[in-house]
């Protein structure tokens, strides 16, 4: 199909921030091979979305990035070198949003800078929180407790959490999954403007096709047993994108030729 | 006035048991001699001598046993002072049963306390006597203290109980009537004494002096009976717990008079004889408590105090 | 107000079933009850005869000793005294026992070294009768609360080394992923993360160990000396004065049931996440 | 092969610094380690003559009893006689425990009654010197083993309560709701659910109580005779046999260690879903 | 708008399962108004949805249906009789997955009758599980545990504990928010099928608008602050619902019409 191999729309002298190699992964317990010879570029910049099937290695592929999990085989580098450990440069949201109990919503989301800037940098960063908070539509729960959030609102706390140290690089496994489309959507919009505006690289796993496409310069296609990347799809629409693109035919041509990657995928 | 302390340790918290330190503490004999005196009671013989090797206290008050094994593991002490000059235990029974004499127990259980060791040596030494053989003819049972000697007297798990004197004393008192068969002879087999390390003697003597004079002060005002209230109120001082119940504090007062007092009033108070030492040496060589006989028992007792101290009373 | 009550009488983490007869007995009254019964039976077994009162007082001489102790004791006397003593030497041993606890705690559950090396010490170490050690707290430290607050210490040091131990190891996976994508020191993470999420089972350890505690301070009292409640007990039990004996017990029960209670409620406030009361809000 | 050595190395719950120099050396060079390290700090204390051998003895005279004690032991004498009897006194202590301990935790976390009369009265009990009812156990239970059980039981039963009440009470919230929903009855909830749930606090307790129930089945025998490990340890301390003494606390501590690692292992294989290892797979 | 006021299509002589009546609910911890003035009638074997944002209060007026929390006013019945603890007839499927960790993922399943039926009964229903385990794609996962799962593996195992007991009332919180969308896709027609036949009634919280209009009979639009229901939409599409029915120009007026109103209540 003509759309994959055409060339990518970003600058093409962005430099590569994540290299991955022929990444395997096989998890000893249940000898299970998680991922196999999965090969990924990531372009300074650049926003990549991951879509497969439930199980397909996902989840673990992102781990590996980030440097929770070793790869079984093959390398991973970010800026050149090996990650075998994870960085601060890199922002991670997991699927489940871990908030931590005794803390309050906005104490979570200053987590991460008052575990490295302490607590003076935190409480100056408050106001920053506020404004995250109210972006994702959850202000006036700073003093909320997780235990008394609802399941999209502790999703989102947990974006937050993950913009507020502005990181250079996103991996996010399904930010979106416990938010309801007007939110999610906006809150896509809202993500393409951060990164492009801090020029982010992002990495997304996402189950919605039209969200891949939406956001993506490039979807990687998984198939499962054994994980691995069938095909990267380029998507050549102009930046930024706008919700009015979905109505674009073009859109529509690259929503059904995933899904059809898909369904010949789940069906092997 | 600076009064200089003295730590003495003693192996049961029971300032009856001591009552002539307590007199001497509450009428200010100590005092006169610049003395402060703390009592501080331990568990036992063994830990007793052990705070004393450690220098936390100047004057132990353990029994002949321990203290000899002690001297055999090169402890550097004196026995100095003879507390209770009479046989501190007693072979007893309980008085609704038909023994009478340490021989009509052949064949029996002999219960023993855990305190000491000492008694299990001491009522040895009685059935050797008259050729009973352990575990042959009688057996021991470790049954321990107090309520756990009462509770194995109406289990009938023992027939008889060797114990310390004040402890037959106490479940006497309580209405427990027990009868004793301790013959004798074996009164020879005395208590707990006063013990200090041989370098105190040799850097403090005026110390072990002033003690003693004290001391002995305080056992000639005990054994009137007329102080019977000051000793009460010296008891009191200590453990006033100890006499609340007057009757049984005086009941128990007075045994112990008697068991402090020496059989040969006129060689003083604190006397030791060698042969009582010799006799308690024997019996436990032959026990075995004692691995290795003492070379030369004069060693480990003096009584180069004694005259120096008793010379108090006849001023 | 009725609002408030419907909720909080069948709380999320409660069971179907409703209250049960006994949950409506309100607690004084169970307790009391409760109390009531045992005493009773107490009362029967010393009638009937089966235990001497020399080995086990009737209520009602305990009752009498229980009066007489007490007024010394609400007046001023001697055993307030004993009593300041013994308090001195749990509080500062449980003090002491927490922080220790904690640290070494902390040591063999986040180090291999701690764990591989120091942690079969430590066991051996507790498994050893601690009356046997008795003597040398006593050469260290002398007759007064020192040696007993040692031995308390020694006794009460474990559970709070497990506890800690257990607790610091319990935080989630996903968590300590979290930390790990923050890089965060192992350090802050063990202070931020692990020793929260630990929290129930340290305070588990502390429960335990605010028990055992007590039990340290009466039986080094026992062994070596000083003027706390246990050598009251000694004295009376050497006596044979069993009700008294009770008597002493009883009020000492009720020091220990208060620093339990005390660490119970410290618990509820601190781990308020865990409950559905209303906490910290 | 070396696929599986990279994932251990770096377990998913790992911290993310890697091992340290210490966690490089295997475990049996760092225990024996620190092991001569604290002997040779032991030999230093007492070389220096700071403390008596009276109370204190030097590890060689240590080592001397320890091989004597042991030849006596592993040629069937009766050192083996007298550990032997403890041990049961342990293992039997240690069962009726954990199975009498568990019961009362779960009643105590389970009813509102336990929680609210039962507990208080636990409370005061474990607080009471366990010491002062040695008598009333000889009482009822005479100078065998029994007796001994018995105040191993009481002194190791506590850990066990608090373990499990703590522990059964741990169910999270979404699990809990999940059993309303399915109408599964309370006893059923409590060991399908509150009791796995729970599993590694009722360890935590069971820890503790492994390493108590030893000191339990000592002090026993210390007050009250019988034929145990206490008893050769009394009769060498009356001796001031120091070097004695020690030598027998280090064989019966591992007889502790051997408990205590017994339970840690069963934790492991229970408590599978908590640890990074295989467990039962 | 003509669609919300017309008749429903289903047979009206059908009686009413769930009655709900001016259902309020105020967390007491917060003083938060969680819902206000909920009323609904879930006639017997009928489909409904409810949408609206993330923390309007869908979760929690689910598990006021189910009986896991009290209502603070308002009256909910089922069959005739108030709900005042969970009853067996109730199959409910949280927003997490729980799974006890220590079973593995068919015993999981297994859990409902093992627990209500005993060992017995559990073992002769391991065929049943097995095939649901096909059904939903998890096959080959019998002995795994949960940590060995994926997040929509997890999700789909619930679905089959759910499933398992042939529940005559299902309540659905976000059951297939982990899925990606062919999966996705199934599962819904797979849901229909087995509720169609088993005349079950369904009450499905989704965050996809496209979702409730495929599936549902009714689909109840929800506001916050306070939680409200603002209206309900009846859809008048034929049963079976197909996949097809989604390019239908009706499907795509509900779709627009629904998505107005949860705009508005995000606005207010
Ligand atoms: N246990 C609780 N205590 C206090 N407040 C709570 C509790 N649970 C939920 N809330 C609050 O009630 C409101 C509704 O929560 P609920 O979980 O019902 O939302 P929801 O519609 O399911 O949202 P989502 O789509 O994000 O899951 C939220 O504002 C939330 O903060
Ligand atoms: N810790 C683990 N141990 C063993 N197997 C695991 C582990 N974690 C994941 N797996 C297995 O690895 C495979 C991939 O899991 P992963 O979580 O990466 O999937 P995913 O693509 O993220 O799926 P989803 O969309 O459902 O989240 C699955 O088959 C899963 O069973
Ligand atoms: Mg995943
Ligand atoms: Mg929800």
């Amino acid at each position: 199909m003509a759309l994959a191999t055409s060339e990518q729309v970003d600058a093409p002298s962005a430099s590569t921030v994540y290299r991955l190699e022929n990444v395997g992964k096989v998890y000893q317990r249940n000898a299970l091979v998680a991922l196999k010879g999965v090969s990924i570029d990531l372009p300074e910049g650049s926003f990549s979305s991951v879509i497969g099937s439930s199980g397909c290695g996902k989840s673990t592929l992102l781990k590996i990035m980030a440097g929770l999990l070793p790869a079984t085989s093959g390398t991973v580098e970010l800026r050149g070198t090996p990650v075998t450990k994870p960085r601060p440069d890199i922002g991670m949201m997991f699927q489940q949003a871990t908030l931590l109990p005794w803390r309050t919503t906005i104490d979570n989301i200053l987590l991460p800078i008052s575990m490295r800037e302490g607590k003076a940098a935190a409480k100056a960063a408050r106001e920053k929180a506020e404004a995250l908070m109210d972006l994702v539509g959850i202000k006036g729960f700073e003093a909320a407790y997780a235990s008394q959030l609802s399941g999209g609102m502790a999703q989102r706390a947990a974006i937050c959490r993950m913009l507020i140290t502005e990181p250079a690089v996103l991996l996010l496994d399904e930010p979106f999954s416990a938010l309801d489309e007007i939110v999610r959507d906006f809150m896509n919009m809202e993500l393409q403007r951060i990164c492009m505006e801090r020029n982010a690289t992002a990495f997304l796993v996402t189950h919605s096709i039209a969200e891949a496409v939406l956001l993506s310069d490039t979807v990687y296609v998984m198939a499962p047993r054994p994980g691995r990347v069938i095909e990267e799809v380029k998507i050549e629409l102009p930046r930024p994108r706008t919700l009015d693109m979905t109505t674009d035919p073009m859109f529509g041509d690259y929503v059904r030729h995933i899904r059809r990657l898909l369904d010949e995928g789940s069906r092997t | 006035q600076d009064l200089e302390e003295v730590i003495l340790v003693v192996p049961n918290p029971s300032a009856i048991l001591i009552q002539p330190v307590a007199a001497a503490m509450d009428q200010g004999f100590f005092a006169d001699e610049g003395l402060r005196v703390r009592v501080e009671a331990v568990n036992g013989s063994g830990p007793l001598i052990q705070a004393l090797a450690a220098g936390q206290a100047h004057i132990a008050n353990p029994g002949a046993g321990t203290f000899l094994a002690a001297h055999q593991s090169g402890l550097e002490a004196k026995w100095i002072y003879r507390l209770n000059p009479n046989s501190s235990f007693s072979i007893v029974v309980l008085d609704s049963t038909e023994f009478h004499d340490p021989a009509d127990l052949e064949g029996k259980i002999i219960g023993v306390g855990t305190a000491d060791g000492a008694e299990t040596s001491f009522a040895r030494s009685i059935f050797d006597e008259i050729g009973l053989v352990e575990d042959e003819d009688y057996t021991f049972l470790e049954v321990g203290e107090g309520g756990q000697a009462v509770a194995a007297f109406l289990r009938g798990d023992i027939d008889a109980y060797a114990a310390a004197t004040n402890d037959a004393a106490i479940i006497n008192t309580r209405g427990m009537t027990l009868r004793n068969l301790t013959p004798e002879k074996f009164r020879s087999f005395f208590g707990n004494g006063l013990v200090v390390l041989d370098s105190l003697i040799a850097e403090n003597p005026e110390l072990v002096e002033g003690f003693g004079r004290a001391l002995v002060r305080g056992a000639d005002f005990v054994s009137q009976p007329e102080n019977i209230d000051a000793v009460i109120q010296a008891v009191a001082a200590i453990n006033p717990q100890e006499v609340e119940d007057r009757e049984f504090a005086e009941s128990l007062i007075g045994q112990i008079v008697i068991r402090q007092t020496p059989h040969d009033p006129s060689l003083g108070w604190g006397y030791q004889s060698l042969e009582a030492w010799e006799a308690w040496h024997q019996s436990l060589l032959a026990s075995g408590e004692l691995a290795t006989p003492v070379e030369n028992l004069e060693d480990v007792f003096t009584n180069e105090f004694v005259e120096e101290w008793n010379s108090v009373l006849s001023e | 107000m009725t609002v408030e009550a419907a909720e909080q009488s069948a709380p999320i983490a409660d069971h179907g079933d409703g209250p049960t007869l006994f949950d409506r007995i309100p607690q004084p009254v169970s307790i009391l009850g409760f109390g009531a019964a045992i005493v009773l039976l107490w009362y029967l077994v010393t009638a009937s005869g089966i235990v001497s009162p020399l080995i086990l007082p009737t209520p009602l001489q305990t009752l009498n000793q229980l009066i007489t102790v007490g007024a010394n004791l609400f007046t001023g006397g001697y055993v307030l005294s004993a009593m300041w003593i013994t308090t001195q030497e749990v509080l500062w041993g449980f003090a002491i026992a927490v922080v220790v606890g904690i640290l070494l705690g902390i040591l063999v559950s986040e180090t291999r070294f701690g764990e591989r090396a120091v942690m079969p010490y430590l066991v051996a170490l507790d498994t050893m009768p601690k009356i046997a050690f008795a003597p040398l707290f006593v050469a260290w430290f002398g007759f007064s609360i020192e040696s007993k607050i040692a031995l308390a210490v020694y006794v009460s040091l474990f559970p709070v080394i497990v506890g800690t131990a257990a607790g610091v190891r319990s935080a989630d996976e996903n968590s300590l992923m979290l930390f790990r994508t923050m890089g965060v020191s192992r350090l802050k993470t063990l202070i931020h993360l692990k020793i929260p999420a630990g929290l129930p089972q340290i305070f588990t350890g502390l429960k335990i160990a605010s028990l055992s505690v007590m039990a340290g301070a009466i039986t080094a009292e026992f062994l070596g000396g000083g003027k706390g409640v246990g050598e009251l007990i000694r004295i009376a039990a050497t006596q044979l004065d069993t009700a008294r004996v009770f008597a002493l017990i009883i009020y000492l029960s009720l020091l220990g049931v208060a620093l339990f209670g005390f660490v119970t409620v410290l618990e509820r406030y601190v781990v308020f996440w865990r409950n559905s009361d209303p906490g910290r809000e």
